[in-house]
């Protein structure tokens, strides 16, 4: 029982059979289910910290199982993979806690929490997979395991939501699938190495790689949420706040940005790329989605929707900080992979608070909210003010890299702009909220007050979850240069995919 | 080639051919039952002209086996074609 | 080892046989043989992956002169599924004909059904496979109809019609070519074959047979109605296991026994064919208003797919391609034999349950009948090819083909053909989500509930992952 | 015979055969085309005793020409209009009709186009020359399969496997017919003549049918042709408005049926066991073994087909009273007597007591 073998296994086994068991649980039985959820979450947690050590010190992770001649399952760790395992491991736990207090005495949560295990299953076994055909594999069961997430209210709009996220996410992965077939048809299994393989195929390949690598990106694109095929996103938001926490800070979004990077980086090799022309196509669509983004992201009243916008801008970061050529805008675009999903996890928590205790849903309604819910608009202001980009938060991290990277890679001309503007945009509106949260006077009474306020502000499960990720935000920002920080490990995947 | 082959398996071809358009055709269940059969008549027709080696020489055993086959295999799905037709006109009367 | 070729030939009829003469014991009977069928299908399987192909001349006659029955890896698998698909079926019927009397009816032509399955999938004799052809169209019209209602007779009816004309062709072509090389062995054929007038007549002649009694595209119109209406266990067999047979041999003609005829535009005929039942299948099954409607247009659908195989396999050379193209070929139609059954069979457990199929008032019953939902949606993930199940490899391969022969057309059909399957599979699967009260236990019926789950989940996830045996089997040929 | 006169009788035997084909599907009347299709089964017969296949032509002239328009005709004893609706409806307005005409008339010319190919294979099938491998074969292993008539031999020795499964068609029909319902009622009672013809005719059947059961060994015969003539006796009892048509009920019935799929089966399994191959019958007991498989099989063919013309579960428990019932009716007046031996039937059933 080879130990290296089975630890990938078992981090995605950690989440797949408590979610399995969940499923055949009576839905009476909610103690069974949260001891569960928990101790699949803690496990995890254990495993991965593991699975970071000996990553750290050279260690190889590999699991491989053959599903038919030439097409082998294979599950590898390296410094990418286990980032983005670490950043979904430790959100899932805050999302577990949060999800068991938003739901309290609601129907269907066997069956809700079944799947939400099987999401975080497939999420980490997308972040280990080792070859491009593990990966399809896990893109395409992780569309299975949330659209009956965001389709579980049953409502016509639910319906709808989750009618229209399939058609997108299954048309996406099916253009995964064609450029997959063609690239294992022309140059055999695509396995993830740093630095790519493809760059020595010999020449007359060129444009069917060219057209493969277009076909991918779209198929990816759906799920990070490039500009024409974002359409989805903001529809998705008719699910209940833990989905969306999830769904557009760690599981579906971040699947298909870990997917362009991966395709650009330990497929193509971003050198060959820039030879192919196709960094400068995926860095103009970036930028088209952040600024894009931005702006919708303006007019919504509604809150939720709001967040949605801003996702679909801030994901295209690291699909930007991809497309720039050099090891500082690789840092800068993997880094704020992670940062983005913590801010962006807060955002939704708190978001979820305000419907849940006040039945808050538009923006116009948070007159004065701060009064009455201080601890939770603190964070929400945190987490805020860390997408605009303001020191000491995490998210200026990111933006930091990104400049300086485009600097060095001498694409400064357009990428500054870019940021600049995006970040003029992203306090237009997020500032506006923090003004009415603080200081303007609240409205006579809350349109739907759920829970009276008694020592704390709302239920302790929906309150600790926001202040947890708002800290990790604030800490992220703060202790960046602290050894196994972000930002020390994105330098170091940086490192091995330049071989500094 | 002897003449008295080819002459009963062309014949046999023709009624195939009668058979098959007429099952094609059919206007009534029992026109279609009808044509079936004769296109299997048809097809045995062929079958046993292969088997004739002339008036001196025995003939082949192994078409007659397999026309006395066929022709109970017919019968029986015959039989059964018939009695679902007459269960459905019991449906139909006192239906 | 051999003998369990007899024996699966054997043990199905003897069990026939003693239904028929001892009613009051017939269920037990009906268990017991089943699961030895099943047993000896394992055991088959295990002997010719040790052994290579088996050969058992019957009577003691070499091939010439007697009948052999022989089984290579192609026809080993195909008669484990057979196994697996009417074990689940016999549990679920004995639970679904809740009447003695239909009971009794039921079992000897079950059994027979079975019989003829595996003979015709064991046959290596031309004349042996029209009347092991003739015993399963005649099993399947009989049970069929043995619900009774009007609709399901007069869809009998025309099925048994559709299946004379077809049997009818093929014993033309047997004829002929009984005429022209004066031998029935496939294995002897095989050899003597070569193209010239009578081996295109004889092969257009039973390919058209097979093809009626497959029901591909042009030729489907009986199929819908015949599988719509009939009990949900004998659909189930029917849509999984009885059509797929008819396919198996114009696979084995086209393949094997007239590969040295087979020009690529023949191919790509059926290929077109193949294209076209994809296309219809899928628009029509999204048009259903019935479930089982669906399901049966479903059929046609991924029958379509198979077909879409044969260009493919006649342009790429004999080597490790054309064996990958071989193995995805197979493990399609093994995931949609058992994904189609489980579906069946869990339409039934919801027809008997809330008295209809109509999908618009599935809301309901959805809710009431977790476990069934959860195999529907298992089945739903098989046919439409996503992974983890043994479909995906299937299309895997059926892309991976079309690239590499450069014949896109295929591609684009296949791709269109599974989003229109995920868009019929999971227009039904939304009214799971509606919000009637909840019964608190995930398995209400467990009997009726239990072999559905099963089908379905070893098609949707056990094909997907434990594949590989399917590609090492197929390398083991006559 | 020389063979100018040979070669004139095959045409005129050939063009009849042909015609009668042709003439009874394209008959309107339905009844008229069943009559017309048993007399070509008869014409058929001859032409296969003429290329010297006795075996086949008693098989046909039984089966295919007696039974099976046997069959049809109880089939079109209903009023015609209710076997067509289960067809195309009438045709009632003017632009379906040439579309019905266009549709005829591009079927027939495929038809004609599938018969052209159909024959071309043929004949240069036939020019592939005389294959006399396999006859050879089975002359050499004749007398080790046990019985001198070849066809018997590759009946039930060489292709004995094809038998099997063709016994289990035959069973599968049966049940498929008591499955779908009740028999038909029964016809009325036989007049003076016809009993007195029965009183001779069924016991010659019967006693027919047990000498081509035995000669079948030897001479053309067997248990196919044995077990259409013992049918042909029970068609005769039904027709006489006999209810106690020789078939059994209840387990008996079902014992009969399965008798041909059971003995064969028997017998292949206990030589499996004994080390031998399935069906592989030991020379000394071989013609032992077929003549008892043969006798099985012949009663279960003769018990489908009188139950197929029977046309469903025979009622037994409803046997007693109607039996009086019909009594009392023939004491009330004597039906019309109907001359038996025509090989037709005319169908006189009562329709104010919807016997039909």
């Amino acid at each position: 029982m080879n130990w290296n073998t089975w630890l990938p296994v078992l981090v995605v086994a950690s989440s797949l059979l408590p979610g399995l068991i969940i499923f055949f649980l009576r839905e009476g039985s909610h103690r069974l289910r949260t001891v569960l959820n928990m101790a699949g979450a803690v496990l995890k947690l254990a495993l991965v910290g593991q699975l970071i050590w000996g990553v750290f010190h050279e260690q190889v992770y590999e699991s491989r199982w053959t599903l038919a001649p030439g097409l082998d399952l294979v599950l590898h760790a390296d410094t990418l993979s286990v980032l983005f395992v670490a950043l979904s491991t430790v959100l899932w736990l805050v999302t577990t806690v949060y999800a068991i207090g938003y739901l309290e005495n609601s129907p269907h949560r066997s069956r809700f929490f079944g799947f939400f295990s099987l999401c975080v299953s497939a999420t980490v076994g997308l972040a280990l997979a080792g070859n491009l055909f593990t990966f399809v594999i896990f893109y395409e069961l992780l569309t299975l395991a949330t659209y009956p997430l965001v389709a579980h209210r049953g409502t016509p709009e639910a319906m709808r939501g989750a009618r229209i996220y399939l058609t997108y996410t299954l048309g996406g992965g099916m253009l995964l699938l064609i450029g997959t077939v063609w690239l294992h048809v022309l140059a055999g299994p695509a396995v993830f190495v740093e630095g790519g393989t493809l760059h020595r195929l010999p020449e007359q390949y060129h444009p069917q790689l060219k057209m493969i690598f277009l076909l991918l990106i779209a198929g990816l694109g759906v799920k990070a949420a490039l500009v024409p095929l974002h359409g989805w996103l903001p529809q998705a938001m008719v699910a209940p706040a833990p989905v969306s926490a999830l769904l557009h800070a760690v599981a579906v979004v971040k699947a298909g940005a870990f997917g362009i990077v991966r395709v650009v980086y330990d497929v193509y090799g971003v050198n060959f790329t820039d030879q192919l022309g196709l960094l400068g196509i995926l860095g103009v669509v970036a930028a088209v989605t952040i600024i894009y983004g931005s702006v919708r992201a303006l007019y919504q009243d509604n809150l939720k929707k709001r967040l949605a916008w801003s996702t679909v801008s801030q994901v295209s970061y690291i699909a930007l900080g991809t497309a720039i050529l050099g090891p500082v805008g690789t840092v800068g675009g993997i880094v704020h992979l992670v940062h983005q999903g913590i801010m962006k996890i807060t955002l939704f928590f708190t978001a979820g608070n305000y419907a849940e205790t006040l039945g808050i849903h538009k923006v116009s309604e948070m007159n004065g909210v701060g009064r009455r819910m201080p601890a939770t608009t603190l964070a929400f202001t945190v987490a805020a003010l860390g997408m605009i980009g303001i020191p000491p938060v995490a998210g200026f991290v990111s933006k930091w890299y990104l400049g300086l990277g485009a600097l060095e890679a001498g694409m400064a001309a357009w990428v500054m702009p870019v940021l600049l503007a995006s970040s003029v945009l992203n306090a237009a509106y997020f500032l506006p909220i923090l003004h009415r949260a603080w200081f303007r006077d609240p409205a006579p009474a809350w349109p739907a007050e759920h829970l009276p306020a008694a020592r704390l502000e709302t239920h302790a499960a929906l309150l600790w979850p926001p202040v947890v990720t708002a800290t990790l935000a604030l800490a992220a920002g703060l202790l960046a240069a602290a050894p196994y920080s972000p930002l020390e490990w994105a330098s170091l995947i940086a490192q091995r995919e330049y071989g500094l | 080639m002897l003449t008295a082959q080819w002459l009963y398996g062309l014949a046999g071809c023709l009624v195939t051919g009668i058979g098959l358009g007429n099952a094609l055709l059919g206007s009534s269940l029992l026109k279609r039952v009808l044509a079936i059969n004769v296109m299997g008549a048809g097809v045995f027709m062929m079958l046993i002209a292969v088997a004739y080696r002339g008036p001196d020489l025995a003939p082949d055993p192994v078409p007659h086996a397999l026309v006395l086959t066929g022709i109970v295999v017919a019968v029986s799905a015959t039989a059964l074609a018939l009695a679902l037709a007459r269960r459905l006109d019991r449906e139909q009367d006192d239906g | 080892m051999a003998d369990t070729l007899v024996w699966l030939v054997a043990l199905p009829l003897t069990g026939a046989v003693a239904t028929l003469l001892l009613p009051r014991q017939a269920n037990m009977i009906a268990i017991g043989s089943a699961v030895a069928t099943a047993v000896t299908a394992g055991v088959l399987v295990h002997a010719v992956s040790a052994q290579g192909a088996l050969h058992y001349a019957i009577g003691g006659w070499h091939a010439g002169l007697g009948i052999a029955l022989r089984a290579d890896g192609l026809s080993a698998l195909l008669l484990l599924m057979t196994a697996l698909v009417m074990l689940a079926a016999t549990t679920y019927a004995g639970a679904y004909f809740s009447s003695a009397g239909q009971r009794r009816q039921l079992w000897p032509l079950w059994l027979l059904l079975w019989t003829s399955l595996n003979a015709l999938l064991l046959a290596g004799d031309l004349f042996n496979l029209y009347v092991t052809l003739e015993l399963l169209g005649l099993s399947a019209v009989a049970l069929a109809c043995l619900g009774g209602k009007t609709a399901a007779i007069r869809a009998a009816l025309r099925y048994l019609l559709v299946g004379l004309l077809g049997s009818m062709m093929f014993l033309a072509g047997v004829s002929l070519i009984y005429a022209g090389y004066g031998t029935l062995d496939m294995a002897m054929l095989t050899a003597a074959v070569g193209p010239g007038p009578v081996a295109w007549t004889a092969l257009a002649l039973m390919t058209a047979g097979l093809l009626l009694k497959a029901a591909l595209f042009p030729l489907h119109f009986w199929l819908p109605p015949a599988h719509a209406s009939a009990p949900a266990p004998v659909s189930a067999v029917l849509s999984a296991l009885v059509v797929k047979a008819a396919f198996y041999l114009v696979l084995r003609l086209w393949l094997e026994v007239f590969a040295a005829v087979i020009t690529p535009a023949a191919a790509s005929l059926l290929g077109a064919l193949g294209a076209g039942a994809v296309l219809w299948g899928s628009w029509q099954a999204l048009q259903a208003e019935r479930l089982k409607l669906l399901a049966a247009y479903s059929t046609v659908a991924q029958l379509g797919y198979l077909f879409l195989f044969f260009p493919l396999l006649q342009a790429l050379p004999h080597g490790p391609a054309r064996d990958l193209a071989a193995g995805g070929l197979v493990i399609l139609a093994l995931t949609h034999g058992l994904a189609k059954a489980g579906l069946f069979l869990a339409i039934g457990v919801i027809q008997q349950r809330a008295g209809h199929d109509t999908i618009r008032e599935l809301g309901g019953t959805a809710q009431q009948l977790p476990a069934t939902t959860f195999a529907i949606a298992l089945a739903g993930v098989a046919l439409i090819g996503l992974p983890p199940s043994g479909a995906f490899l299937g299309k895997w391969q059926l892309l991976a083909g079309a690239v590499t022969t450069g014949q896109w057309l295929w591609l684009v059909i296949t791709v269109i053909g599974s989003l229109l399957a995920a868009a019929y599979i999971f227009r039904v699967l939304g009214h799971a989500f509606g919000h009637q009260p909840y019964p608190g236990r995930p398995v209400t019926v467990a009997r009726e509930e239990w072999p559905a789950l099963l089908l379905a989940a070893s098609a949707a996830v056990l094909l997907g992952l434990a594949g590989l045996p399917v590609w090492g089997l197929m390398e083991i040929r006559l | 015979m020389n063979s100018t006169t040979l070669l004139a009788f095959d045409a005129l035997l050939l063009i009849s055969t042909v015609s009668l084909a042709w003439a009874s599907l394209a008959s309107s009347d339905e009844r008229r085309g069943v009559i017309l299709f048993m007399a070509f089964g008869l014409l058929l017969a001859m032409a296969w005793s003429r290329l010297q296949a006795p075996d086949v032509a008693l098989a046909e002239a039984a089966i295919g020409a007696g039974l099976s328009g046997a069959l049809l005709l109880s089939a079109v004893r209903r009023e015609p209009v209710g076997l067509s609706r289960t067809g195309a409806e009438p045709v009632q307005n003017h632009e379906k009709t040439d579309y019905r005409m266009t549709l005829r008339w591009t079927v027939t010319l495929l038809c004609a186009a599938f018969t052209a190919t159909l024959g071309w294979a043929y004949l240069s099938a036939l020019s592939f020359g005389p294959h006399d491998g396999l006859p050879r074969a089975i002359a050499a292993n004749l007398e080790a399969s046990g019985v001198s008539n070849p066809v018997t031999a590759v009946l039930l020795n060489f292709r004995a496997w094809d038998t099997l499964l063709e016994l289990a068609v035959l069973l599968t029909a049966a049940l498929g017919i008591l499955a779908l319902g009740k028999e038909s009622p029964a016809y009325q009672p036989a007049g003076v003549v016809f009993e007195g013809l029965i009183r001779w005719l069924v016991p010659l059947l019967i006693l027919t049918a047990g000498y081509l059961l035995w000669v079948g060994a030897h001479a053309p015969g067997g248990a196919f042709q044995a077990g259409a003539t013992l049918a042909a006796a029970g068609v005769v009892l039904r027709l006489a408005g006999r209810h106690r048509i020789g078939l059994p009920a209840g387990i008996r019935l079902r014992v009969l049926m399965a008798a041909g799929v059971g003995v064969f089966l028997l017998v292949g399994l206990v030589l499996m066991l004994a080390g031998r191959s399935f069906l592989g019958y030991p020379p000394a007991l071989a013609s032992l073994l077929i003549l008892v498989i043969e006798t099985a099989a012949m009663l279960a063919i003769a018990a489908t087909l009188v139950l197929a013309f029977a046309g469903g579960r025979p009622q037994t428990d409803v046997l007693a009273n109607t039996a009086v019932k019909l009594e009392a009716s023939t004491a009330s007046g004597p039906g019309p007597a109907r001359p038996a031996g025509s090989g037709g039937t005319s169908n006189d059933c009562i329709p104010e007591k919807k016997a039909c």
